[in-house]
């Protein structure tokens, strides 16, 4: 699979298919957690989006360094982060990825490059363009993918990062999850042009809008766009069009939209959607699908498990790390 | 007497300012729609409309100077920042331009502005959602700093923080929305200059606010219980501090421990020290001992957390040392 | 003179020059007082750049409110704040319009609804977002006229404002004076895209780019879009593109720019322009313009006279409105 | 010994960064084609190019953040910000992004980034450009905090700096550039943990950093004629504070008078103040006194500004007043 056409074979339809389940499995079980209280503070879910972190990631290299936000689950599960380590991380267990410190908010692993989980709406976009200048300087061929929210659009760093990566032509490619809400604000409430895509013009990135539950309309896009970064095109958007069929957080009544809204999303939920596609075009069989589902449940099983029997941090450990000794190698 | 929530209490203090006077209006991030991040504005949008209770944008910056230019344009806004940590994206407005502009201006202008926001740890929210950053505004001249901790203050700090000439910044622990009590109903007005004391104490003087007073009056009840009579005094303003209060205290108790959800380094505690060095240095029979946050980023974890804050039994410690030094 | 055409009649035209010289010789003298010690701190000169705040500054009613920046000498001048208080306040006097706590980047005048004089780049604009607000709930007919340098575009101050402006529809006149560099950054190493009115589409605001040393083009254009705002079309940008003629601020070495460059911009200075074009055109009398000279050098000279009579406000005033005790009525 | 100006030696420093190590390089408002707002980096584009001198957008929250990320990419960027007056743009990045996620990583990346910017008030800039914030950064965990105050810490602070695995924050004041001073070339290193006492004396401890440690000394050498003996502390590190250093001072002196330029409440003046009280409360003969700044955005006006500011006579007088109180 390579440059601007996707080999669609059986595996690579697995894959994805399996990627995104693993997601939605992940987080179904996060919720059950949320409510026995293994998990707390504040937990945002991915449920309708799993195509976006899916389907970007796949174009990506491990080289590359990924950048996300509160809502990160799904791409980190997507970049290869492991469950046992997001799990325990969730938990608050020194054995999670940033030793229990982090939480949902604050996925970290240096490993495979992935660099947070921010919970500041906006505060990723400039590092992103940091780790691309980073990179750039010292020759790399690497791309800096930062994720964010349409909420995040609304944020001066917005428009200062974009300027700036563009000034520069640094390798990063703009990844907005436009689900229509931040929080309980409805779009056209918080941005005077609701096509987001169209706002990249202002900055001479070039952009492009996919419909975002589509996996591999998105793995698409993304290859395109990071080829196009790889060949020196300076960065680029992609807004990908989706929809939240959860609530915001797990405190969230929703008071802000319709039912019927969600339900017709959840309709065209990139899974069901897929899967469907999948079925009816005789790409799967039927044991193949509901192997995967087997295997997510279990993958998750065995982190909770993980988490569960993990510990917490020594209280002495608490100011370590505040200062660092040395910059890990 | 009825009881009610902190959290109700805050609403009730935005409906009666909204009732009372057309000028007032709301401003900020899912206030309307949503109902506010803790349901402190909900219900207000169906009460008064989309025009004076208005959900912004996620720019911080741009809505709070809106504010400023609003109340020097003769409204009186009411922003919301959702909780102080998305404040620092707006602090060039509030430092450069809300708290400099009446001075610079040589008096031409006000800036009748409220700025409420949550603030505080404890809902294992992590290093960037945990921040107490209220003593840490409180250096900024030409503001006042509001941090109501109790019931009575939550709904009736409001009021004269609207009269109030001068931008006004209130900080809601986040602890406290849930807290209970009763509301007197015969008391329909607080003053925002005056420390309280909310315990008398012959032994040691305590002196905290906001989400840590219930801290020092749970560690004053356990102290009781060992002879030792903790005055626990809640400071309510942050700027101007009121002094005279915190110095009266310790010219009687001659011994002091200042609890603060800050980071104690350059913590509000630091300059009550500080003062209380200056006011009534011969007074002191003991250190003056601070219980503040650990300095760390705070951690998700639970317990990492709870370890990081001030607590009841930190406070108890502390004042034990005061009071019989080992 | 009004809506879309100007009545170019003699006085009209007079007045026009007269302003821009007003501004122009109040300068070179601050820039005298400035060598003599009489002014200090920093003072940003605005040569070259004159028929903007006087093109538009005549397209606005005393019931509208303006916000500028720290190179705001020649909007406070054309918005009628007397010299007088004006020179007293660069010498530090307390007869200035701001006690001489402002100096030369901070003027303010209540009576003429001139509301700075903002030292932070960017930080003018979220004010008048505000001002618009605040009017418009208000009921009043009036228009915030916001100037700034094309600086303050690289801001995120700018974005945001922009949007909000456009979200609510307030009634916000952006004033972009594009003169290419702000310090010694050339608009394209800062910008990636350069064309600075085009930015507005991103927000949905009608915006126009004009010849900022034509003054009788920027009053016509900011009557324009002053029409445009109080006929309920939302906010405009109005972006001038135009050239200061002389450095930065006081301390500028001008390392980054040709003086072929500046002295080609000098040649189509927005004064000469006007003038010669006057004479030629036979549309004033030789004396006229000497006359308008003199009384503008005399104008100068009694705030010269009227600030070096002034006073030093009083040390124990230092702290007096740091707090207000009232909001001025 | 060669004689330099404080701003020659910032620049000898960073060129010798920029030629020791080619990860170093450096970005800000005016730095290259302008030279630098306060000249420090004239010629530096020349030397070393456009790749690695780089002007910046007026976007501080950005740049700021790319260098964080730059860091994590593994470079050593410097960041400068004009002035720390613009610095609040950048605040979110600083505390939420540099500060925050070495711990918030659980220790799995450090952010090897220097921030340098000039601070402080004496030239007449009024109030949105004469703030003196350092004392107030020092609250931040997770950050290093330097105050150069001497032509050889501008010199030489640097290289430590970026050594350093942790942000650290260079606050060069701009009434130091221009200061000539002979700069000891045996000397090749500083280190960036210590204070340092710049002179020895008996009778009380003055404690300063920065811009005001000039005028620290021109009030010693005053009080030094009328018989009094002042020891003065250039704290240089504002955080972690080097306490021990100045504590031991105080245990000798038993005295203590704190300069520093921030606005009194919540300054770094009440935080070492509150340290001593913590430390050496027994060793105190007089209430600690601090010399600050008036609590107001500073006037433009000269005998204004010069009223606000700290300045030897108010230093003198503060002395006085406690090694023999009225
Ligand atoms: C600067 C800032 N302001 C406000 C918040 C509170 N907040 C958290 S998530 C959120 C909504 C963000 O929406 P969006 O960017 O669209 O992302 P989504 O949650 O829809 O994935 C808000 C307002 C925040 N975290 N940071
Ligand atoms: C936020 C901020 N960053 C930096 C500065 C320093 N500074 C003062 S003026 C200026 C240039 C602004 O250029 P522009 O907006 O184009 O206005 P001009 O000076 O050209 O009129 C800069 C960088 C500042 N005042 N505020
Ligand atoms: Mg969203
Ligand atoms: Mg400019």
């Amino acid at each position: 699979m390579s440059g601007d056409k996707l080999h669609l074979d059986h595996q690579t339809l697995l894959h994805l298919l399996a990627q995104m389940v693993r997601i939605r499995v992940f987080e179904r079980r996060c919720a059950e957690m949320y409510q026995r209280e293994k998990i707390r503070g504040f937990l945002h879910l991915y449920d309708g989006e799993e195509a976006i972190a899916v389907g970007v990631m796949e174009a990506l290299t491990p080289h590359d360094a990924v950048i996300a936000t509160y809502r990160e689950h799904g791409q980190a599960i997507a970049r290869g982060v492991p469950m046992t380590h997001l799990m325990a991380e969730l938990f608050g267990k020194v054995e999670g990825c940033c030793r229990g410190r982090g939480g949902s908010m604050h996925i970290f692993d240096r490993a495979r490059r992935f660099i947070g989980g921010n919970a500041i709406v906006g505060g990723g976009l400039p590092l992103a363009v940091g780790t691309a200048l980073g990179d750039r300087m010292q020759g790399r061929d690497a791309v800096s993918a930062c994720f964010f929210g349409e909420g995040a659009v609304d944020e001066g760093e917005f428009h200062e990062s974009l300027n700036l990566a563009a000034l520069w032509r640094l390798p990063v490619l703009f990844v907005c999850e436009n689900n229509y809400y931040s929080m309980g604000t409805a779009l056209a409430d918080a941005e005077s042009v609701t096509d987001i895509h169209a706002k990249a013009a202002g900055y001479g990135v070039a952009s492009e809008a996919v419909d975002g539950n589509d996996v591999v309309a998105v793995e698409l896009a993304a290859r395109r766009a990071v080829g196009a970064i790889r060949a020196g095109g300076g960065p680029q958007l992609l807004e990908c069009r989706t929809y939240r069929t959860r609530a915001h957080s797990m405190f969230d009544a929703q008071l802000y939209r319709d039912k019927a809204e969600v339900e017709a999303w959840k309709q065209r939920g990139p899974i069901l959607r897929f899967q469907t596609w999948l079925e009816s075009s005789h790409l799967v069989f039927d044991d193949e699908v509901a192997k995967l589902e087997a295997a997510a449940e279990e993958e998750v099983s065995a982190a909770i498990a993980f988490a569960e029997a993990g510990h917490f941090e020594a209280l002495e450990d608490l100011e370590r790390f505040v200062v660092m000794d040395e910059v890990p190698a | 007497m009825t009881v009610i929530t902190y959290r109700e209490a805050c609403k009730q203090a935005l409906r009666a300012a909204l009732v009372a006077d057309p000028r007032v209006f709301m401003m900020g991030e899912d206030i309307a729609a949503y109902g506010g991040c803790y349901a402190v504005s909900k219900g207000l949008l169906a009460e008064f409309g989309a025009e004076r209770i208005r959900d912004t944008p996620l720019s911080e910056s741009a809505f709070v100077g809106a504010g400023i230019g609003a109340a020097m344009a003769g409204m009186r806004p009411i922003v919301e920042i959702m909780t102080v940590n998305f404040s620092l994206l707006a602090l060039d407005q509030i430092m450069n331009n809300a708290a400099s502009i009446p001075h610079m201006s040589g008096g031409q202008f006000a800036v009748p502005l409220v700025i409420r926001m949550a603030t505080g740890a404890g809902r294992q929210l992590a290093a960037q959602h945990s921040h107490s950053l209220e003593g840490w505004y409180a250096h900024i001249p030409g503001l006042r700093i509001l941090a109501p901790a109790t019931i009575e203050d939550a709904r009736h700090m409001l009021a004269p923080a609207l009269a109030d000439p001068n931008p006004v910044l209130i900080f809601e622990h986040v602890m406290l929305y849930n807290v209970e009590a009763e509301l007197d109903e015969r008391i329909d007005a607080v003053d925002i200059t005056h420390a309280s004391i909310r315990r008398a104490g012959t032994d040691v003087t305590v002196v905290t606010y906001g989400g840590s007073l219930p801290r020092a009056l749970a560690a004053a009840d356990t102290l009781a219980a060992e002879g030792i009579a903790a005055e626990v005094i809640d400071l309510r303003v942050l700027r101007p501090l009121d002094m005279t209060t915190v110095a009266a205290s310790v010219a009687r108790t001659h011994r002091c421990v200042i609890v603060d959800e800050g980071w104690k380094s350059g913590s509000l505690a630091a300059e009550v020290c500080a003062r209380l060095v200056e006011m009534v240095f011969y007074e002191l029979d003991a250190p003056i001992a601070r219980v503040c946050s650990a300095e760390v980023p705070m951690p998700y974890a639970a317990h990492l957390e709870q370890a990081a804050l001030p607590n009841a039994g930190r406070i108890v410690a502390a004042v034990r040392q005061v009071v019989r030094p080992a």
